[in-house]
């Protein structure tokens, strides 16, 4: 992408502060108008173990992680061996040395930068400095930014005390010093300070946080589960402001139902969870499908199945989400991109549940969980809430009257003349029990008709590219990002080639897919699964005849792995 | 929970029935419950459309279909849990769940203790006839081990859990029992129970005729004793003690604990006024919360 | 079919012995050496209400509920409201009267038998009588053989003492003599005895249980719901006497954890259940899918989605029973066609579990749960019995180890030298975790790869009919049996028509989809569920293009509805 | 359960070790019950291949990982339920379970009365840090309301429960108490459990230094009191007061309660035996019984 497109790694082992150096430098490169994507990855360890921290910057929109990084900065030796194939020449690599307990071997061509992080530490009497002396070479040797990334600093350690801050300052102005001491000679640097956007700087999850508070959410209940519990933590921060009820249940069963019934009750309702939390919902999913009781719950997907990798990123939970549940059970799928989706994809879910009836099951991923990115800063008056249909207060209330749209009048509790049974039994329009076989029918009807406009309220899906192409790509969840950057450097190379990336899962918006792949050869479709899930799903749902590209080994895809597959293909 | 008038005209028991006719079993214990809780909330004073009853599945979760009420039938063993979420958005109104002994202790088990923990502010009424009626009669958690059932042609393995037991032990703070051959004292309890501000857990015995053929109506009748007059009701250990008298063959009857302790919704208030909460917070602090 | 194929249906209020009379019929007929295909409906109530129950017979097999009824026993109004509109000329049909406190309107050719049942029953100072009155009638007017049906009445009531006996034989005799005093006009009988067959006659949760039990069976746990309780009460009265161990666990979630303990602990063990209880079971299933151990869960479908309508027929769990784990989580999904399969395929589903150390979901459904049949009786000698693959004690035991066909040996607790660790997190060779990229890919081989060989291992699908046909029927589960006799019969009018009927779900033996479809035109799928369920993964997984025929009213097809349809596509 | 030796040859602790390094943080509470274990298991000498180490999910579910035996690491929450199904098929092993209170008794309360009610036979040792680790710190059951955690940044508005008081109530047939600090009485208390016939709870004060800030190595010192001398561990009443004695700010270490009951193995052993049950039982007779 631009020219200034920058990656920078640090790796080191958990506890040492690999996780907040990339957050300085990600907030200060915000700070100074950049653009940020970053990725990390936990020890899956419970302590210790190998940690990573992946910021991309650019002046440029930044859309993934990058292929691989440009700056590699090892706190031990074990980040060199683990990243050691992946010093291509041209790289610049910074290392704890002398002192830091290893020897790398620098190939040819790597531009090498030995800090004595460990020693510096040590000098100060403080294990916890290492990572504030890496920070001041960073930051010297790859131009980044000393005014906003002091502003970060003081930021971050003020509430703790001046002599706290103060001596981080020092052992960051050492940092600083042992750099400067050393002869440059790589090209890269951040780019200089460009006019500050209008952004803010969030992760995934938090962006799920964010969207829901926006989007009017009034109660959330959830069982902690790693990668979705930061979702719990930003909203248990925010919601009581806005008189909101958060609560951390017994389960996941306990939470979907607590949702059910806060959103019977009149309120907006969500819970997250993960891939094992979903899976204990389908019962309880199949309840809020009959009962056409609005309920979203968010799912960040990890490595499954069983307790699969709990830490790693894989989107594997496209076939549960959509048939989850016994019966014939209707509910919207929906699936994010990144941080911006996360924040108004979160309020248009909660505005689908509401507007019909319907669970609506909203998939992000163990990618995007951790990934903070710079994003434009939401506009109140630009977001849309919709609410359920209620009552007019006309005529004999049914709650489940056959009406042309199939979505009957809600009526909230302690409304006079409204009294009613919401039930998870077959129920005629009134909701008592019926069992004739016309009427089951009919009911079926009005659920699954229904979710036929659900295409049309949401944005069309995005294609990406030129009029013809000779492979068109299908994508979904964070791999969009990876997507698009492979599509704009292959077209870059004159290879025909085209993008399109859906958000509305199920119901599948079909005549988007026909139409698009009236305009391709033929059909790519990368996802992070075993099974090719989507690509099952275009095959079931449309004409096309998918070729399903699948990794699953824990990691997102690379541009580049994209770009060769087309090649591949083509 | 909470009580209000329509009006200034009290509602009759009659009022609370609804136009579904009951379809349980002639002879069914359930029908005498059902007739206490009509009773309790004409007394009480309950406005009909200021009521929630939550069921989840069984014989006596079908109750909710037969009270005029706001009403969800929800999947078996969940009442409690789908009531919870209800509860803390209309703390305003009264929440009712009713269920059966398996509802409530087998597969609802999980929750139940974090209703009481909870103190979330709503009426239990469990409608213990000792077997699973609505799936034609296997043994439940509260079965005693006499009873031959459709899974166990060679009885019952297992020792009868004790509900007032685990109902203290969980921090119910309010705990009753009473005999659905009574409906008067069943009434009588159930008020006590929409009165109470916090976790209140009523205990029926119920005869199932067609499937228990052990806990008749006579059996019954011989187990319950009345709670003594002197009991304090806010002497946990007393209660403890009344409660495991049932493992003597006696089960006491009436009002074994009440406390008051603040109930969820209470703390969730204290939390959203703690914080300075308002329905028109201005969110863009919020946004700049997180910019860089 | 055979031209002594007859339809006998009872009709009348739950508790009015409508249930026992049609199991009297069915018996006398099967000793008398008839085949029979017995369905009942009970009541949605708890007690009361409409209750049915339809007798087939014929001296040739039968293989469904057929399209109507020829003989109609009304025991009440209601009972007459309700199948009024069935009453088409030739019908025999014979009611409570007077007295019954109905009189029903005779429609023309129509051949009514009043028999005043209550009346009878009165005199006799026992409303319990009623239904005997009314045995002994149809005997009478139908040819329902004498012998058998005493041998059979005198084998239930001689438990219960000489007095009830004869009670009972008393009003059988007076519904003789009742039904004597009427001319016969209709031409309905039942074939005269022929050799009796080596039969047993059992319902389709009783077929399940006895193939439980022959399969080897020695840990069953489940929790009771509607319609899968009974299989529990089979396998409870027989389970000990072969020394297995039944438990009713507190839920579904239980009972599958206690199954894959006792599995893990070396029993062939498995749980029953229905829609609401393998919702619920979705985590574990992952759990078992990756730590591989085998476990068997039969789901007797229902109506769904939540509680649903649980006392229907649906075939509606066939997404979930394929996808009901998050992550991507192998299984092997069985359905069964009659109560022939339900004892024979459950034998098989145990040893494909331990054969392919993987979840098997054997679906069954609700007209099957309570369809009584004559199956031949199974020999024990033509039983397979398959065990799990243990470890020969030579070198050094990895539960996971990579071999050639996926399938590492497994070893019991208490075998010396193969203490190891069964796990649902991704693991290595020897069950430690490991989260290494490469890893990942290759366990989900492993647990992906080995059922590569399942259809070969099952039975080929069969195929009915002819050379090539211009309508080609795909059916599952109790389906099957009415496109049996909606083929022959549309083949006898010379209608070019076959049928495939899959047994093996899932993996879905693709090429035998295809290569049955090369010898058709139209390929019709007819299924009781709302989606479609078998077309999608038809759509999914083959190239065919299959018409979906969808009813969902709770009852099954008839083989009428079939021909109608085929003759209006063909 | 079962007690074996290999051969004439007594295992030590270390020989219970497996090759799997321990992952847990420095200065966590789980080190000293797993060494507590490691000592138990020597003492009752129990052989590695006839031991079964089941687990939930859970920093403290990791404990198999580390224990030379047959092991299952299941789902979060479903330790006992799994144990039950291998238990029953295996009464000849010992069934040890490990886990947390989140485990236990958050999303695995619905099944801890039936383990204690059924009389499961198996050691149940109950890793107590009152927060949940492997997540990073929200707020568990046994949390006390004055720890602020993840998802409760205006403290937590719930009471704690009392896990010996639970167990007691289910009908749990050993229960004893330790703390981490205290290896020595741990593994005399695991002990005890590992040779019970039937099912045997052990909670034992775990600190978790990396995210519980406020149940620390001091608070549990504190905290914990010696089971009195003369306290008759046949009294259910005696032991359920000094569970109690913990909302009074005490808690109990030592051994509370023990009795003998028939454990579901042996229910099952006698149904089988009831009916003449045989391996080799002729399931012709099966067959028959099913002729119309
Ligand atoms: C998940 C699930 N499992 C099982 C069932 C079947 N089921 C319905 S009601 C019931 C038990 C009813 O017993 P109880 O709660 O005691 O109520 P009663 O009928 O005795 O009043 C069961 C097991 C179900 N509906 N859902
Ligand atoms: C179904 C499911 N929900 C949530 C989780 C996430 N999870 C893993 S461990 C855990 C709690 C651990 O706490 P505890 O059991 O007390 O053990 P500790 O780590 O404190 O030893 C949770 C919530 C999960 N693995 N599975
Ligand atoms: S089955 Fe039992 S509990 Fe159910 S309605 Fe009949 S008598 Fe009552
Ligand atoms: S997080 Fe807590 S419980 Fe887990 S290993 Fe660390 S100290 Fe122990
Ligand atoms: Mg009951
Ligand atoms: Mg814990």
């Amino acid at each position: 992408m631009g020219k200034v497109d920058l990656v920078i790694k640090i790796a080191g082992e958990g506890g040492e502060g690999v996780i907040s150096t990339g957050d300085f430098i990600a907030a200060a490169c915000a700070r100074a108008g950049q653009e940020v994507y970053t990725i990390k990855t936990f020890p899956a360890e419970i302590k210790g173990g190998y940690a990573m921290y992946q910021v991309r910057t650019s002046l440029d929109p930044v859309f993934n992680q990058g292929d691989t990084f440009d700056i590699l900065c090892a706190f031990n030796g074990e980040a060199y061996e683990v990243n050691r194939q992946l010093l291509r020449p041209g790289v610049a690599f910074v290392y704890d040395y002398p002192d830091g307990g290893f020897e790398p071997e620098i190939p040819a061509g790597v531009h090498a930068y030995p800090i004595p992080m460990s020693r510096t530490a040590k000098e100060m009497k403080s294990y916890r400095s290492k990572n504030m002396v890496a920070l001041g070479a960073l930051s010297v040797l790859f131009n980044i930014n000393e005014k906003t990334l002091l502003e970060v600093l003081v930021d971050k350690f003020k509430s703790k005390g001046t002599e706290k801050l103060n001596f981080n300052l020092d052992a960051f102005q050492k940092g600083k010093e042992l750099a400067g001491g050393l002869v440059k000679t790589d090209p890269w640097r951040v780019a200089d300070p460009a006019k500050p956007k209008d952004v803010i700087i969030v992760s995934g999850n938090e962006g799920v946080g964010l969207g829901a508070i926006l989007g009017g959410l009034k109660f959330y209940s959830a069982y902690p589960i790693t990668p979705a519990t930061e979702i719990a933590k930003f909203v248990a921060l925010h919601l009581p402001k806005v008189r909101g009820i958060l609560i951390q249940a017994e389960d996941e069963i306990a939470s979907l139902s607590q949702v059910l019934g806060a959103s019977y009750a009149g309120a907006r309702a969500m819970t997250a969870t993960s891939g094992p939390g979903l899976s204990l919902m389908g019962e309880m999913l199949g309840m809020a499908s009959m009962s056409e009781t609005p309920v979203l719950v968010v799912d960040v997907q990890r490595g499954g199945p069983g307790t699969g990798m709990p830490t790693k990123h894989e989107q594997s939970d496209l076939f549960l989400a959509v048939f989850g549940s016994h019966g014939d059970a209707p509910r919207i799928v929906l699936a994010v991109e990144d941080v911006k989706d996360c924040i108004h994809m979160t309020v248009e879910a909660l505005n689908l549940a509401e507007l019909y009836q319907t669970p609506v099951i909203l998939l992000s991923d163990g990618s995007l969980a951790f990934s903070t990115q710079t994003v434009p800063a939401p506009k109140l008056d630009t977001i849309r809430i919709v609410n359920r249909k209620r009552w007019d207060g006309q005529g004999v209330y049914q709650r489940y009257q056959m009406v042309a749209d199939g979505i009957s009048p809600m009526a909230d509790p302690g409304t006079p003349g409204a009294m009613h049974m919401a039930t998870g039994l077959e129920h005629g329009p009134t909701g008592a029990p019926n069992y004739v076989p016309g009427n089951h029918e009919a009911m079926h009807r009005k659920r699954f008709g229904k979710l036929q406009s659900v295409a049309d309220f949401v944005k069309p899906t995005e294609v990406d590219g030129e009029e013809w192409a000779d492979v068109g790509i299908i994508a979904w969840g964070s791999t969009i990002g990876v997507v698009r950057e492979a599509v704009t450097r292959l077209q870059a190379d004159g290879v025909k080639v085209k993008g399109f990336y859906p958000k509305l899962m199920w119901p599948m918006p079909v005549a988007q897919y026909e139409s698009f792949a009236k305009t391709c050869g033929k059909i790519l479709v990368p996802e992070v699964n075993f099974q090719g899930q989507l690509s099952h799903f275009i095959r079931s749902e449309t004409s096309l005849n998918p070729i399903p590209y699948t990794i699953c080994g824990g990691v997102p895809f690379t541009p580049i792995q994209i770009m060769n597959k087309v090649r591949e293909i083509i | 929970m909470s009580i209000s008038m329509i009006g200034q005209v009290a509602l009759k028991p009659k009022d609370y029935k609804s136009e579904v006719p009951v379809v349980w079993c002639p002879g069914c214990g359930h029908y005498g419950i059902l007739n206490g809780i009509y009773r309790a909330l004409s007394e009480a004073g309950i406005d009909p459309s200021r009521l929630m009853s939550i069921s989840g599945i069984g014989c006596s979760s079908r109750a909710p279909y037969f009270i005029n009420s706001y009403k969800m039938h929800t999947l078996h063993g969940r009442a409690g849990a789908v009531a919870t979420g209800a509860q803390l958005i209309r703390p305003d109104l009264t929440t009712l769940v009713m269920g059966g002994d398996g509802d409530g202790f087998s597969i609802g088990g999980g929750h139940m203790p974090h209703l009481a923990r909870k103190n979330v502010d709503l009426t239990y009424v469990l409608f213990d006839n000792g077997i699973y009626g609505l799936t034609k009669g296997q043994y439940s958690p509260t079965s005693r081990p006499e009873m031959t059932a459709y899974t166990t042609p060679y009885g019952g393995p297992e020792a009868p859990m004790n509900p007032l037991l685990y109902m203290l032990t969980y921090g119910a703070t309010y705990v009753a029992q009473a005999f659905a051959g009574k409906p008067g004292v069943c009434a009588e309890l159930i008020k006590g129970a929409l009165e109470h501000r916090g976790f209140a857990y009523v205990n029926i015995y119920s005869q199932c005729p067609t499937f228990n053929t052990v806990d008749t109506v006579e059996f019954y009748r011989d187990l319950v004793e009345t709670v003594p007059q002197d009991h304090d009701v806010t002497d946990l250990g007393a209660a403890i003690s009344l409660a495991r008298r049932t493992s003597e063959g006696c089960a006491p009857m009436g009002l074994l604990y009440k406390v008051e302790r603040p109930t969820l919704d209470m703390q969730m208030t204290a939390i959203m006024d703690g914080v300075g909460g308002r329905e028109d917070y201005d969110l863009n602090q919020i946004i700049d919360a997180n910019r860089p």
